[in-house]
Formats: C-alpha cells, sequence, structure tokens
C-alpha cells in the first residue's frame, strides 16, 4: 500500500480508542487513516487485563459517580451486541467484578460507600461479605474481608477488541499504517493542515489525537500524565465463575486482576516508582516487579502458589488531573481534535468511539461530552511531582 | 508385563537404575527407579497417554522430553501442569492423568 | 522398485577407494567417504600415513595403497563409519571384509551370519572370523567376515541369523 | 555482585565456564536439569573434525571431560535452577528448588541451545510422534525404548544419526523419508542405517498418523517436485513411534527479554541475536555461543563458549589483550575449519553476515 499525501481524516494511535474513534468514523462515510508509531494495541490497549469495570475507584463525589456511569452503563449496553456489530469475537464476558476489601478498615468504608453508590443510582452494586466472596471466588486466601461486586462487570481480550475495530473500520475503507511515527503535528495560521511522519508528510482536514500517554507529546498544551504499570500473567488454571477483580494491599498497592478466556490470570499494578516523568514510558521490568506482583498473588491465592508466571510486561496508562479523559476540539486550532486521557479505556472506548462521530459528523453526540471539555486544561501546566504514583495521585486529586 | 527399558546397550553398556519405588498413577500402585522421570517411568510400561486436552479431550503425551513444550504435564501431588519430562520420580508420589488445565485445590 | 543409492560403482570413484590392482594383492584399506566434511581422524591415526586429508581438513581422504597394511586401527575411529578392510587374498575361494558394527548381540567367532550389501539386502552367508572387542575401541566392534571372493565389493554390512535372546 | 553467570550447562556454556575459570574468573553456570552437559549425553556417536575438535571421540565422553575440567577449575554449578529472566544492568531472576532469587554478574553468557521444530500433519499431537532429540533423550538419558517400530521424518543429520541410534537401542527404523528428492544430512551416516536396512525415502512424506490414543500406524506418499502428493502412492506402514527431525530453532527467549537485537537467518534456525567476534551481542556484557547464537553443531558451541570464556577474561582484566587474542585465534581457526565445506560454508556466511550486521551497528 502507498502511503498517502492526503486524506480527510487522519487519527493519530492505533490503540484502542483510535480504532474506535476510526470505526465510527468509517462507517459514517469519512475518509480515515489511522497511523500507528509501533502496532495495533502497542500501548496501554495491549497491556492491561481487558477489566470492564463500570465504576471503579473509592470516591464519594456523586457528580462523579454518575458522570461516569452515564458512560459506562451505555458502554455495558453496547458491548452486548459489538461483536455481532464488528463481526469478531473479542471474548467479553460479563462474569461480573469485585472490589476486594483487604483489611477491616477498608470492610468498613465498603459498608459505608455500598449503600451511598446505590443511592444515587448504580442499583448493580451489592455488598458481599467474606463468605459470600469465597463463594464467589474460592480460590482466595484469608487476607479477603469482603467486597463490592457488580454482577454486571466482566472482561474482554483487549488485544482483540483493538484488532477488531481496526478490522472492521478497514472495511469501511479506514487505511491502517502501523510503524509510522509522527513527528509533528504541522500548524498553519492556527489551522491544523497535516502531519510530519517518517514516512512522510499527509495532509489533512481533520486530525485526531489519540495517542493516549503519547497524546501530550504532539500537544504540550494539554497536559495528560504516563502512569507506568507492570503485570505478571499466569499458565491457563480452569475457569473462575467471578473473576475480574481490584484490590489495594498494604494500603498502596492497587491492582487489578482479571481472567482471559484462555484460562490465564493476569495481574497488573503498580510498578517501582519512576523517578523521572520519560520513565513511565520505560516498557522493560525490573526482576523486583515481577517478584513483587508474583507475591500479590500468593497473598491473595491459596493453592495457586504453584502456579506458572509465564509472561510479564510493563504499560503505560494515561492520567488527567481530575481522572476524566479529554475529548474534544483543542481550542485555538482549527482542525485538531483530542481523544485521550483514558485510565479505563476498556469500559469506555467503544461508546466514546461512537460518540465522539457523533460529535464530528453530526455536531451533537447522543450523550453529551462536555464533561471531557479540553479547554478545562489548556495551558494549565500542572506541577506534579516529579515521582508519583497513586496515592501521590489520589491525594492530589482530593486537593483539588 | 512389557517393559521398555534398555536394559544393555551396545554404546551405553549396563543400565544402571536407581532404587525400586512404588508410586501411584491414577490411584493404582506403580513401580519406578529412583532417578527416572516420571514420564520415561509411565512410557516404560506403555502408558503415552499423560493428559487430555481441554476443548476437545484429546490425548497428549511426551513431545520434547527436554522440558520445553509442556505438552508431557500432569497432576502431581494435587498440583497441575508439572511437566513430567523433567520431574524425576519420588517414592509416593501421586502422579494424575490430567484432564484439560486440571483442578487447583482451594 | 528401489533405486539403489549405495553401491560400489558410486564409491570405487572416489579418492579413498583402492585401485583394482591392488585390492586384488592383498588387505587393504577401503575408505567410502565421499563429501568433503571437515574430519580427519583416518588420517591421524594411521601409523604409515596411508592415508592423506591433508588442509583444508574438508579433503576426501585419499588412499596412499602402497603404504596401506590393511591393519585396520582406521575402522573404528571414523565417526561416519565409511572404513573397511577388504582382503582378497584370504584363500582360494574367500575374501575377507573388516567393518565396523555397533549393535547386540555381537556375533561370536566361527558364527555362521547374513552378509548384507550397501542397501541392507542379504548377498549371501558369511563366517566369522573375528570379532575385536569393543571396549579396545571406545565401544566400535570390528567384525571380520569371510563371503565368496565375488561378494567382496558389494558386502559391507551383518545380519545375525540367531534370534534375540 | 557475581563476575560471570553463564546460563545453560551444555557444550557452549560449559567451554565459556572453563575457559573464563582457566584464567581466574570466578563463575556461575546455572542448569536448569540435575547434570550439566546439555544435549552432549545423549549423542553417544563419534563426532566429527580434527584431534583438536575432539574427533573420534563420542559425545557423552567430551561432556565427562568437560565437568570434570569445570570441577577442576572450580566452576560453581547450580543444578535444578531455572533462569526466568535476564533484566537491564546485568540482572538474572533465578528459581532454585526452594527459593526465587535476583542476582547481579559483571558478564552473562547465554547458552541456552536450541529447541526442535515441530512438524504439522493429521496426527502429530498423537502420543507416539515426538522429536527425534526426545527419543534420543528417552533411549540415551532414560534408557527407554521410545518405539519397536519407528517412523523417521527428516534426513538431516539428526534423523540419519538417530535412526542409527534407535537401531541401536533394539527398535526398528522403518523408514526414513524426505520430502527433498535428496538426503541432506551426511552420506555415511545415511550409508550406516541403510546398509542396516532402513529404507530411505526421498521424495516421501507423511500423509497422517493414526491410531486410538495413540500412534498404531502412519500413512506415507511420494510427492512431486512442486511438494504435492501424488494420489496412489499413499502406503500404510504399522508403527508405533514417528520421529519429527526437520530442524532446530534457537531458545532465545532471555536474549530477547534481555534486549539484544537480532537478525532473521533461517538457515540458521530464524531469529539469531546479532554478536561480534567475541561472541558478545549488542547489549554489553551479555554474550551469546551454541545453538542459541544459530543452529550448529556441538563443536561449533565448544569453540564458540570458548571465545566468549576468553572474551570475558580479557575484558575483566584476568588476561592481556594479546594473550587473548593469541587464544581466540584458536578458535576462529578452529572454527574457520569447522565451517568449510559444502555442508559448512553456508553457515561460515550467514555468521559473516551476523559480524558485518553487529559491526555496522556499532559504528554508528
Amino acid at each position: 500500500m502507498n502511503f498517502p499525501k492526503s486524506t480527510d481524516v487522519i487519527i493519530i494511535g492505533g490503540g484502542l480508542v483510535g480504532c474506535s474513534v476510526g470505526y465510527q468514523l468509517a462507517k459514517r462515510g469519512r475518509d480515515v487513516i489511522i497511523l500507528e508509531m509501533r502496532n495495533l494495541a502497542s500501548g496501554a490497549s495491549g497491556r492491561n487485563g481487558g477489566m470492564v469495570t463500570q465504576l471503579d475507584g473509592r470516591d464519594k463525589n456523586k457528580e462523579a459517580i454518575l458522570n461516569r456511569l452515564n458512560y459506562t452503563r451505555e458502554n455495558n449496553k453496547m458491548l452486548a451486541g459489538l461483536a455481532e456489530e464488528l463481526s469478531y469475537d473479542f471474548e467479553y464476558n460479563r462474569c461480573g467484578g469485585i472490589d476486594i476489601a483487604c483489611s477491616e478498615e477498608e470492610w468498613e468504608y465498603f459498608k459505608k460507600l455500598v449503600p451511598f453508590q446505590k443511592e444515587v443510582g448504580d442499583e448493580e452494586v451489592i455488598l458481599v461479605d467474606k463468605q459470600q466472596l469465597k463463594d464467589l471466588c474460592s480460590l482466595l486466601s484469608d487476607i479477603v474481608w469482603g467486597a463490592r461486586y457488580r454482577p454486571t462487570d466482566g472482561t474482554l481480550n483487549p488485544f482483540k477488541l483493538n484488532i477488531g475495530f481496526a478490522l472492521a473500520a478497514k472495511k469501511y475503507k479506514a487505511k491502517v499504517f502501523t510503524e509510522t511515527k509522527i513527528e509533528k503535528i504541522v500548524i498553519k495560521h492556527g489551522t491544523a493542515i497535516g502531519v510530519e511522519t517518517n514516512n512522510g508528510y499527509i495532509q489533512a482536514n481533520l486530525i485526531i489525537n489519540a495517542a493516549n500517554a503519547w497524546a501530550p507529546l504532539l500537544i504540550p498544551e494539554i497536559d495528560i500524565l504516563p502512569l507506568r504499570q507492570v503485570a505478571v500473567v499466569t499458565e491457563r488454571i480452569p475457569e473462575l465463575p467471578v473473576y475480574s477483580f481490584e484490590a489495594i494491599i498494604d494500603r498502596q498497592v492497587i491492582f487489578g486482576s482479571t481472567q482471559q478466556k484462555s484460562g490465564n490470570l493476569l495481574v497488573g499494578g503498580l510498578g517501582t516508582q519512576a523517578r523521572k516523568r520519560e520513565d513511565h514510558y520505560k516498557e522493560d521490568l525490573s526482576p523486583y516487579e515481577i517478584e513483587g506482583s508474583t507475591a500479590i498473588f500468593n497473598i491473595l491465592f491459596k493453592g495457586l502458589g504453584d502456579v506458572n508466571i509465564i509472561r510479564s510486561w510493563a504499560g503505560t496508562m494515561a492520567f488527567t488531573a481530575d481522572g476524566l479523559p479529554c475529548i474534544g476540539p483543542i481550542p485555538q486550532i482549527q482542525g485538531l481534535y483530542i481523544v485521550a486521557g483514558f485510565s479505563n479505556g476498556m469500559a469506555f472506548a467503544p461508546i466514546i468511539g461512537k460518540l465522539v462521530a457523533e460529535d464530528l459528523t453530526q455536531g451533537k453526540p447522543s450523550i453529551t461530552l462536555k464533561p471531557f471539555n479540553p479547554e478545562r486544561f489548556y495551558n494549565k501546566k500542572i506541577s506534579w511531582p516529579d515521582s508519583y504514583n497513586y496515592t501521590v495521585l489520589a491525594e492530589f486529586l482530593e486537593r483539588k | 508385563m512389557k517393559d521398555l527399558r534398555i536394559k544393555k546397550h551396545p554404546i551405553l553398556g549396563e543400565a544402571k537404575f536407581g532404587k525400586k519405588i512404588t508410586i501411584f498413577v491414577d490411584g493404582k500402585k506403580f513401580s519406578a527407579y529412583e532417578g527416572e522421570m516420571i514420564a520415561s517411568a509411565l512410557y516404560a510400561k506403555g502408558i503415552r497417554k499423560l493428559r487430555a486436552t481441554s476443548k476437545f479431550k484429546e490425548p497428549r503425551g511426551i513431545f520434547c522430553a527436554i522440558g520445553r513444550c509442556t505438552d508431557c504435564v500432569m497432576t502431581v501431588n494435587g498440583v497441575p501442569n508439572i511437566r513430567t519430562c523433567i520431574t524425576p520420580v519420588q517414592s509416593g508420589m501421586r502422579v494424575k492423568t490430567q484432564k484439560g488445565l486440571g483442578k487447583w485445590k482451594k | 522398485m528401489k533405486k539403489k543409492i549405495f553401491t560400489q560403482d558410486y564409491y570405487k570413484n572416489f579418492p579413498g577407494y583402492p585401485s583394482k590392482e591392488r585390492l586384488a594383492k592383498a588387505r587393504v584399506v577401503v575408505i567410502e567417504c565421499v563429501q568433503d566434511i571437515p574430519c580427519n581422524p583416518c588420517e591421524t591415526i594411521c601409523p604409515r600415513k596411508a592415508i592423506v586429508v591433508g588442509k583444508p581438513i574438508t579433503n576426501l581422504p585419499r588412499l596412499i595403497e602402497e603404504n596401506c597394511t590393511g591393519c585396520g586401527r582406521c575402522i573404528p575411529i571414523c565417526p561416519g563409519l565409511a572404513v573397511f578392510v577388504v582382503n582378497n587374498n584370504y584363500n582360494d575361494k574367500e575374501s575377507t571384509i573388516s567393518l565396523p558394527y555397533e549393535f547386540l548381540p555381537l556375533p561370536e567367532k566361527g558364527e555362521e551370519v547374513i552378509a548384507l550389501n550397501r542397501e541392507g539386502e542379504k548377498v549371501c552367508r558369511a563366517k566369522v572370523i573375528s570379532v575385536l572387542d569393543p571396549e579396545k575401541n571406545n565401544r566400535t566392534a570390528v567384525i571380520t567376515i569371510a563371503v565368496p571372493k565375488e561378494y567382496s565389493g558389494e558386502v559391507r554390512g551383518i545380519r545375525l541369523i540367531r534370534k534375540n535372546p | 555482585m557475581e563476575e560471570v553467570m553463564v546460563v545453560g550447562g551444555g557444550p557452549a556454556g560449559l567451554c565459556a565456564a572453563i575457559e573464563s575459570a582457566r584464567y581466574g574468573v570466578k563463575v556461575i553456570l546455572i542448569d536448569e536439569n540435575d547434570m550439566p552437559g546439555g544435549q552432549l549425553f545423549k549423542q553417544i556417536h563419534r563426532f566429527f573434525g580434527s584431534a583438536q575438535h575432539r574427533a573420534g571421540i563420542r559425545g557423552y565422553d567430551i561432556g565427562n571431560s568437560l565437568l570434570s575440567e569445570s570441577e577442576k577449575l572450580g566452576v560453581r554449578v547450580l543444578l535444578n535452577t531455572v533462569v526466568w529472566g535476564i533484566f537491564q544492568d546485568n540482572f538474572l531472576g533465578i528459581k532454585t528448588e526452594k527459593e526465587t532469587k535476583i542476582l547481579q554478574a559483571k558478564k552473562i553468557v547465554v547458552g541456552t541451545g536450541a529447541l526442535e521444530n515441530p512438524l504439522a500433519f493429521p496426527g502429530w499431537t498423537l502420543p507416539g510422534v515426538m522429536g527425534a532429540g526426545a527419543a534420543q533423550t528417552m533411549m540415551n538419558i532414560q534408557r527407554v525404548l521410545p518405539g519397536k517400530r519407528i517412523l523417521m521424518i527428516g534426513s538431516g543429520n539428526v534423523g540419519l544419526i538417530v535412526s542409527y541410534q534407535l537401531l541401536q537401542a533394539g527398535a526398528k527404523v522403518v523408514a526414513l523419508v524426505e520430502a527433498l528428492p535428496k538426503i541432506s544430512g551426511y552420506l555415511v551416516h545415511a550409508a550406516k542405517i541403510s546398509r542396516a536396512g532402513v529404507q530411505i525415502l526421498t521424495s516421501h512424506t507423511i500423509v497422517k498418523a493414526d491410531g486410538k490414543g495413540e500412534v498404531k500406524k502412519a500413512v506415507i506418499a511420494k510427492i512431486d517436485e512442486n511438494f504435492k502428493m501424488i494420489k496412489g502412492t499413499e502406503k500404510e506402514i504399522k508403527v508405533d513411534l514417528v520421529c519429527i527431525a526437520v530442524g532446530l530453532r534457537p531458545l532465545d527467549e532471555l536474549c530477547w527479554m534481555a534486549g539484544c537485537q537480532f537478525t532473521y537467518i533461517p538457515s540458521l534456525g530464524g531469529f539469531i541475536p546479532l554478536h561480534s567476534r567475541d561472541m558478545e551481542t549488542t547489549v554489553s556484557g551479555i554474550y551469546v555461543a551454541g545453538d542459541v547464537s544459530g543452529i550448529e553443531e556441538a563443536s561449533t558451541a565448544i569453540e564458540e563458549g570458548k571465545l566468549a570464556g576468553i572474551a570475558i577474561a580479557e575484558s575483566l582484566g584476568y588476561i592481556s589483550k594479546k594473550e587473548a587474542e593469541e587464544k581466540k585465534e584458536l578458535s576462529w581457526e578452529s572454527l574457520r575449519e569447522l565451517r568449510l565445506g559444502s555442508f559448512g560454508e553456508g553457515r561460515q556466511k550467514t555468521k559473516d553476515l551476523i559480524l558485518k550486521q553487529y559491526n555496522s551497528l556499532h559504528k554508528m
């Protein structure tokens, strides 16, 4: 395939968000080219557990809860028929999800949090005690106190969802170029007119930055933070009835765990602290990180001490100051749009792709994208601490 | 009963098998020699099917014999996915033909 | 019918194969080594410099006929088991062939065996003249058999008649 | 920090350990098995080469002499120990039977060897289909006969040698099939099995292996010059073991993990870590030797291991550059010899190519 000179829409980033937006736009008749600097799903989209969690986090902010549920519920509805729509099985399994309390203190908090969440509109959430939790997931150890359980959460294969979108986009004549790195977005007289790549220049009417953690490298005006996470994958084990969960161990280590359809368990969480911002893009692991993640396994599971770890990875998530993504046109620049800053794209990306496409083709999405307006961060350089982790991040968000 | 152990060999000479021990294969008593790998002790007595795959229940046996391909995994002393081609027998060991991904202890 | 790959006609064109005249005269080594493999133990072991590989080491072993006494030290050392000794002067009717043998059971001196050609087919019956202890040559035995003269260019293997115990 | 850790106790790893220990380097050799030696102990045939290459000596004898040499030189050997990762700054993750540990070494040698290629055909997953090397391990190490009637696939040296060893162990090799129109290994090996009665069928392939629960028979057939089966030539043969000998590929996961740069050379087994004349990869301090640096033979693995060992002793300051160069020259010469002739020159060319690519990277 020859490298094109011009197109209608350029999407930067072949991750889940880029491909989801690309599919929806191509389906609506736009001429789309997706440019990816590595390969499809090479960033966070291919380095996560495929956890579809409609509501994560434990804060009691009513507005934030509703804001999130608004989209994730709709996303869940969409996921149900998406495999058929894309003609691609991405192993979506509505197996339920749990957020585990590993201390008495957390358990006490859950007893207040769950009724609160129910009250503000998350009708599905259930509080389960230790025994009920062990009935749901029999391999858990005695460290657990109970959990918040939502039966309609689940897991999917993130690679397959990503690729499913890309293939479906191609059916609508979208073109995908991998190994194509964007050197810069060319702006002339306040209008984005094209991109300079290692394979040449392409002119476009609309440029969408969907590079998630890499997005601020091309649009520095919008600050999005990279956050490095690590994960280990076990060999296949028989299917567990409920499996997709989060837990906080020792009050610091937040991590998630899922089981893929193939049977492999995945445990992921924060790696060792990165010293500098650029260190958060590093994708190799230290042996201590693998040891640490493996140790979490042994803490949480009885009887799985002999399971073999067969793979590991590090990947870069993206965070914004308020935990919500940036979606919308970039102020003061024509023809430049951003869809980035997702910390949990799996529960979001399919519906967001649809809404963005509606926004760009009809001017009005079926659910407003206002809460994500990039203006809220425009030119606000956030002085994040050089070294930050979840705890720091949470504190920062609380102060805001 | 047949025994495929090679006792005399033109190059390697007389075989020196270890002490005779008893292990349990699918609950039945089974003789093996110390120092032998589980898979080859079974193979010597004609047991070549070591597990059944999870989806199609197809039989699998020794394929690479050096612990790389994981085709020969069985449940040993309650732990699934043990590579039997590189795991030596031990007196009293309980070896089970693994069905699919096996069962993990609760 | 199966096409024969390994025949006397094929081997006799290579420099390790003795001439007709030399073969007729007395005990001599027959080297059936036909590819440029980097290898030279036959040259190294020969006390009379009857086998020359030289440099490069991939040269085919060349037999210096007049130097060879047919002592057979090169038989068990060859990694390719490609060296034999033929003695067409054994007696009026028979020739002997000495060949490397690495199977069990070993034939015994005086035992009757089946002589095989290079394709493993039966040629005739043969009598075992001597068996060199394999332990002396790092587990490669050297068996010498007697066969009717006309088969000396063809016979390169043996099979025991007796059933395995 | 340790001085040198060698991963894999086969001929390459052992020789790297011996050679650096010879000059006083403190070496730890790690092997997953309960005995070092790698695949040497199943090589019961005599090696080719010259006296310098230990020609005419059987593989396991070479193994034994290397073991006693490494012992004499004080190489520390960790057995039943798995290396589960190589990380930045030469960190290694290891797992013994009891514990997991993280170590760091000034130099690491990866001598992890190779893995047999599979070949897919109907029935290839049945018990009773295995790699030729697997059959070799079974009979020569485990002392268990892997089958009584055997079909061998592939006429490379492995297929030929293992056929011969199966005969030695008391089995019958019913046939050896080779898809190419000619035998690809050494004719001397082919001649050995031919005169012992093995049919070598070139331009033939396996159609399927069959049997309820395990191999009881196989179907072979003739193929044309385009490797298409010729209908009507199928023949059923009664066998209880099908052995696959269709090449090997490097066991190079640790090199990938360490971040080494690779090149793709199918004739050497696929992806090969780029390396210098000293066997150092593109990651400084990490060396490769033996099959992991391109599929060859035990004799070349021995020389490559030596090279790595000498280079390490040199860079750690145990021997002078001059002495090292002299020693290395002997190994290079020896390798050049082993890569002569129609079987070796292709390997020499590709090895030169690896060196060229490595050098061009390092000039940048």
